[in-house]
């Protein structure tokens, strides 16, 4: 039953996403909401897709049920196949033993029988942390010309900022010579996007040989990569232009909300030819009554707008009230923002209420002490009661009840 | 759970005719409405509600973009292995063609109803958007002990209005005539179109129908039989929108600006499913002003929308003033442009500098496709 | 992975009038065939094992069983968002009806074709069984440089046979001439009704063929642009099955008993899709007997078969004989039956004790739901 | 998104099968095929949604690749719904802690939050190691007319046999008074046949109240059900007529194989009512040559028979060459049985090979000393060489090469 395909790709969605404190307490990271109606994992996903990837394995392991059930039998990206399709892959008990998934390449190790059943002649290997368009299709195009036996997509980053990244260090012909996780004296600027393209039967071998090792860590980055070097392996780069941005913290995750409403950000949502899907809200037209002032924002289907939205995102069936303003933040789907509050500079999680006159976070140009400003965050579910205060920075994961006079 | 077993079934094609405008590319159940809809999602989702998981949609003609709205149904979780949503075309079968009146199209779906196990047919058209309950008309009908319950709403009509089928009951709620068009103004209780039925007796009618060669299930059932059978009428209390012109299309839409009407016809547990486009979210530009309108995802705005309708997939260019109108999906209106109560059909363009104007009694229509 | 972008498209009901026993209820594509297909399976399957998951299904008369067969198209994976599966029935569009030939059916599938992003397209009819790889036929397209590439293979035919079209080539397999039935008996080199097209030049032949009134692919296209265009011939070397009779289907069906030949239709690595229809595995009782012949799911057999294929859900008593014959599916055969030479229909009942003979060159048919 | 459900089903899919041995070296229990074309977990999902439940979920922990592959979206079963279907549910890592399902309660306890998602009034608790046809709505209905907590499908069974089972006492009206694990001295022959209907919120408190309790084996019949009865809780039974069989023994699955071949056994599969849904092979009809012989047998598509099949069940895709037999056999998907091979009272997994002239199994009739008679098992995948003899009662896991001689 099961047929060969050329290509098929794994997608590591099993990061607790800890940075990202409240918002991932109860999900994983892919499963945060972005962009007003997407999630993470739309991209990557989307990108598969669209590059002709009909099979994907991802593999989960930390609070998978929402992503789960988000991704379903994979419908809304076109991949409920009968060949192939989307899998979702948490760690199980075999005959012999039982393991959680120990780092990225034992992830994938355990899912080698997933792979061999589709007997693919590469391996695509993602993550789910990163909001990016990409055709892999290119880059495949790319591995094949060089016979490669890895391919690794970089990205340009600063040099001032290389020794944050992994850095790999290329020849002219684009071929991989040296490998530095975040080296204190950057070599060059190609920053690791975390997207390989690997020949299955060497990287198959690869872990293999990983696995009976005990003192690796198991991970692509740190063990797979540099031991595929060492052995002189064909291993190549490829360039990548365009926007991509890693969401791991709070500020990364709020910044590449904006960039959505910056029209010098090259990330289009609006092209036919590339669309990132998700699984859709039912939910009517968006309102906006006759007192509301909409400017510079993303706002979606289920809304009612009776207040004041300037430079910020609206999830799926957000309510703000009049003469509520919402300014420079993300509300994620089902939030009420209540008559006359004030929301500046934060990220308001799902089917949270913020009361009556409430105010949350606020400008930097209004804090004195600039240490102490940063986005507020509101959790997901809580309630802010009529009139209450959320300084900038502070991040609320329980119900805060009106104050009383 | 539904307690009764009920099929459903829907004219798609039924009353074309009082809107050419729109009806000349496509049937009146893919009409397009409220932003994202087509007429069609309406009684596919009261359905699909109310627990009806087979669902005969007949056809005549013009349904090509029926059936690419509805595809497999999947959008109304109606792609079933067992039951789910059937389209019934012309010529499926090699008796039948085109047909004339509703009992002829009837017969087209005779082996559809024959193949299902279900006790009840709720029929309904796609004229009259209204959110229902049809499990509550079933068990009405059970109740009354009726042959055939008809759905009624009280409202004042014009003795111009021939559109509307009134019913006179008596103390019982049964029908005791029904009249199409009435001599003076006033209240009268008008049919909404959608009735339930007894399989078995539907089936009978069917037969019957065809063998005396009456076509009008109006005037050959409701009427003519109005003795043999025990007809009784339902009040439907909620919010309707009657679709029999492209001036009612116009106020139609145009009621949904009163955010208590919209959630009528959306309450948030009872939802209207339709064809998911995956469109982005609207995108509002810096200089973009917008009051008392309804916006679809997929938009890009950057000039002012007042009191307007606004479809999947439109862009408003800068400096433009969207007045008054409903602007049908994938509308693209340029820069420094002026509209005021038109109603744009899919894909029109209308070019930068532009001004069209109609009125609310007559909103100016412009034809899909159009370059303005 | 596909090299070439290509859309298929799927004339259902073409050659209808070959078959009319068969027919009568059905289009060609939903002849049943082999015991649990129909002849569109073919086509299909072999469209999508060969990269194509954008196919058109033109229909004109009796497709409600080929729906009810396709459904969403979910068996052969093209339940799709993007692509997929979609049929074209008569009365889709406004301006057109039941078609008379294939380049007024294309006029139909005017709009789909224009939707499609692919360069070349697939056509093909439903009366030529084969297990064809399309891929390598596009290929043969794009290397030759051709307009249209036709498919044909060479057999032995009598004059007689006034149902074939014959290509006479030159030295480079240019199709010098079409011709419409031979008269002589001989090998010619006959079309198995399937070509590719590149689709810019198909719609620009359908708007022409539309303002000269002409009808037929054969007669206006193949045989009066044999000069303007560069029409090239590819020869399939694999087995087919040519369905243009009772008597040629009856061959066909017995064809299938040569486990070679089955073999040759049926390959594992390029498996044949129909619609799933849940049946358990089938039981052979104590007293059963079976010999060289085919038997699909779902059949409980208690006598004795023979040279046969037994469709889905065919019962057959004890003490029977079925010999040299088709049975469709869900036929009921009762208890001391002898029968020998004879197709079924589908939910033929033949009673206790009956005895029904025809012979090899003329098998007796027994039409859909009779009770013998 | 969630919209209420009046019921949805558990199906508890985690167990090893190890009494099942190679059958279950590599598949869960559940997932090993039976009667020609089913494998086990289809009898619960069809009874499922034919008794009106649509949304179910399958617990796995050992070994669920193959299973999550069968399941995939639900389509065979008609459970790809927008709003419920079937849904996988593994182990998973929360923030605080990870843990494997402990037992029948604890794994139902760890999916609280999937069940709360639907708000169900009832949950049905399933375990997907039996083959029986039964309406659950039946029992729903009783379960409401009794105004019950909980509800107990049970089966009589033969008194002498009634000490291996969970034995229910009750008094006239239906109600559970005591339940006994295996009693020496059984007081009734009413045996549970793991099949529960609870009152969620009655359920979700029981379940929240035993997981603190670390003397807990956090089991149904050995936990849950003796605290209700214990706490006087509304108990019923729901006495269920017909075929049930547990499969959890070699002689039990090959029994229950057998069962289909015989005319007065009560298990119907022919019956459109009650279609028992599967993941159909693609394959054509099958094919029985002119010097077959075929009898008292059941064979599916893809087969090709060329010998001399008596009360056996042969799956999609098996090969039985010329002259071989095979008698009072299972032969599993793809496998080959050579020219001239005899395989009796056996059973054949997938994809194995069966050599020329070998001989695996015998009848009882053939062997001396009946203590050494039993069923003969031939993993899956395995190839037994020309010739060579397979005793009764031996299981092979591996390759037998051809004899020498």
């Amino acid at each position: 039953m099961f047929r060969k395909k050329k290509w098929i790709a794994m997608l590591l969605a099993g990061g607790q996403g800890s940075r990202l404190y409240v918002l991932t307490k109860n999900i994983a990271k892919p499963a945060v909401p972005y962009g007003g109606k997407y999630r993470i994992i739309d991209f990557p996903l989307s990108n598969c897709v669209n590059s002709g990837i009909d099979t994907v394995g991802v593999l989960t392991q930390y609070q998978p049920l929402e992503l789960n059930e988000y991704i379903g039998s994979g419908q809304p990206w076109d991949l409920d196949r009968m060949h192939g399709g989307v899998h979702v892959l948490p760690p199980y008990q075999k005959a012999t033993k039982s393991d959680w998934y120990l780092g990225t390449a034992n992830a994938i190790y355990q899912n080698t029988g997933f792979i061999d059943r589709y007997d693919p002649e590469y391996v695509v290997v993602l993550s789910g942390d990163h909001i990016y368009k990409m055709d892999y299709s290119k880059m495949l195009a790319v591995h094949e010309k060089n016979k490669a036996d890895a391919t690794i997509a970089v990205i340009e980053v600063p040099m001032e900022e290389a020794s944050r990244f992994g850095i790999m260090n290329t020849n002219e012909d684009g071929s991989i010579y040296e490998f530095e996780e975040k080296p204190k004296h950057p070599k060059s600027n190609l920053a690791s996007m975390g997207i390989y393209i690997f020949n299955w039967k060497k990287l198959r071998a690869y872990l293999e040989e990983d696995n009976q090792n005990p003192k690796s860590s198991k991970d692509f980055g740190k063990d797979i990569i540099p031991k595929m070097l060492q052995n002189g392996e064909r291993m190549f780069t490829y360039h990548f232009e365009g926007y991509w941005k890693d969401v791991g913290t709070i500020d990364s995750l709020w910044e590449a909300n904006m960039d959505l409403l910056n029209p010098n950000v090259p990330l289009e949502l609006y092209d036919p030819s590339w669309k990132i899907y998700a699984r859709n809200p039912v939910m009517p037209p968006h309102y906006v009554t006759k007192d509301a002032r909409v400017q510079n924002s993303m706002i979606t289907e289920g809304c009612y707008v009776d207040g004041f939205i300037d430079f910020s995102i609206l999830f799926a069936g957000v309510t703000v009230e009049k003469g509520a303003v919402v300014r420079d933040s993300i509300v994620m789907p089902g939030s009420v923002i209540k008559k006359g509050a004030v929301v500046e500079y934060s990220i308001v999680a799902e089917d949270s209420v913020i009361g009556e006159n409430a105010k949350i976070g606020m400008r930097p140009e209004d804090v004195v002490d600039k240490d102490t400003w940063g986005v507020a965050v509101i959790g997901p579910g809580v309630t802010i009661g009529k009139g209450v205060c959320i300084k900038p920075k502070e991040m609320i994961d329980h119900d805060i009840a009106e104050e009383v006079r | 759970m539904q307690q009764y077993k009920t099929t459903g079934l829907i004219f798609a094609n039924m009353h074309d005719d009082y809107l050419p405008e729109l009806t000349s590319v496509r049937s009146m159940g893919s009409v397009p409405f409220a932003g994202r809809y087509r007429l069609i999602d309406f009684p596919v989702s009261n359905m699909v509600n109310s627990g009806i998981s087979t669902i005969g949609v007949v056809t005549n003609s013009n349904y090509r973009s029926l059936m690419d709205h509805l595809g497999s149904g999947r959008e109304w979780d109606l792609a079933r292995k067992r039951g789910g949503l059937y389209i019934i075309p012309p010529f499926g079968l090699a008796k039948f063609g085109v047909y004339k009146g509703r009992m002829e199209a009837l017969l087209c779906a005779e082996d559809f109803l024959a193949h299902t196990n279900d006790d009840f047919v709720v029929m309904t058209d796609c004229d009259y958007v209204m959110n229902i309950d049809y499990s509550a008309l079933v068990e009405y009908h059970i109740r009354h002990k009726a042959d055939i319950t008809v759905v009624y709403q009280n409202m004042h009509i014009q003795p111009m209005d021939k559109t509307h089928t009134i019913f006179l009951l008596d103390r019982k709620k049964r029908v005791s005539e029904t009249v199409i068009g009435v001599a003076e103004e006033g209240d009268y209780n008008v049919a909404l179109n959608v009735s339930v039925i007894d399989k078995s007796l539907l089936l009978k009618l069917i037969r019957d129908c065809e063998s005396r060669s009456q076509h009008s299930f109006k005037q050959d059932v409701l009427q003519h039989r109005a003795n043999e059978l025990n007809i009784v009428a339902y009040e439907h209390k909620g919010q309707i929108a009657c679709i029999d012109s492209l001036k009612s299309y116009y106020a139609a839409n145009m009621m949904l600006l009163d955010h208590h009407v919209m959630q009528k016809f959306f309450p948030r547990d009872v939802p209207i499913y339709t064809k998911v486009r995956d469109e982005a979210p609207v995108k509002y530009g810096l200089g973009a002003s917008v009051s008392n309108s309804l916006i679809a995802d997929g938009c890009q705005i950057e000039g002012t929308v007042e009191n307007s309708v606004i479809f999947r997939g439109v862009k408003i260019g800068r400096d433009t003033v969207v007045k008054n109108s409903v602007i049908m999906q994938d509308t693209i209106i340029g820069e420094g442009v002026s509209v005021n109560y038109i109603i744009t059909d899919k894909t029109v363009q209308i070019k930068d500098g532009r001004n069209i104007m109609g009125f609310a009694s007559y909103p100016v229509f412009i034809q899909k496709g159009s370059v303005v």
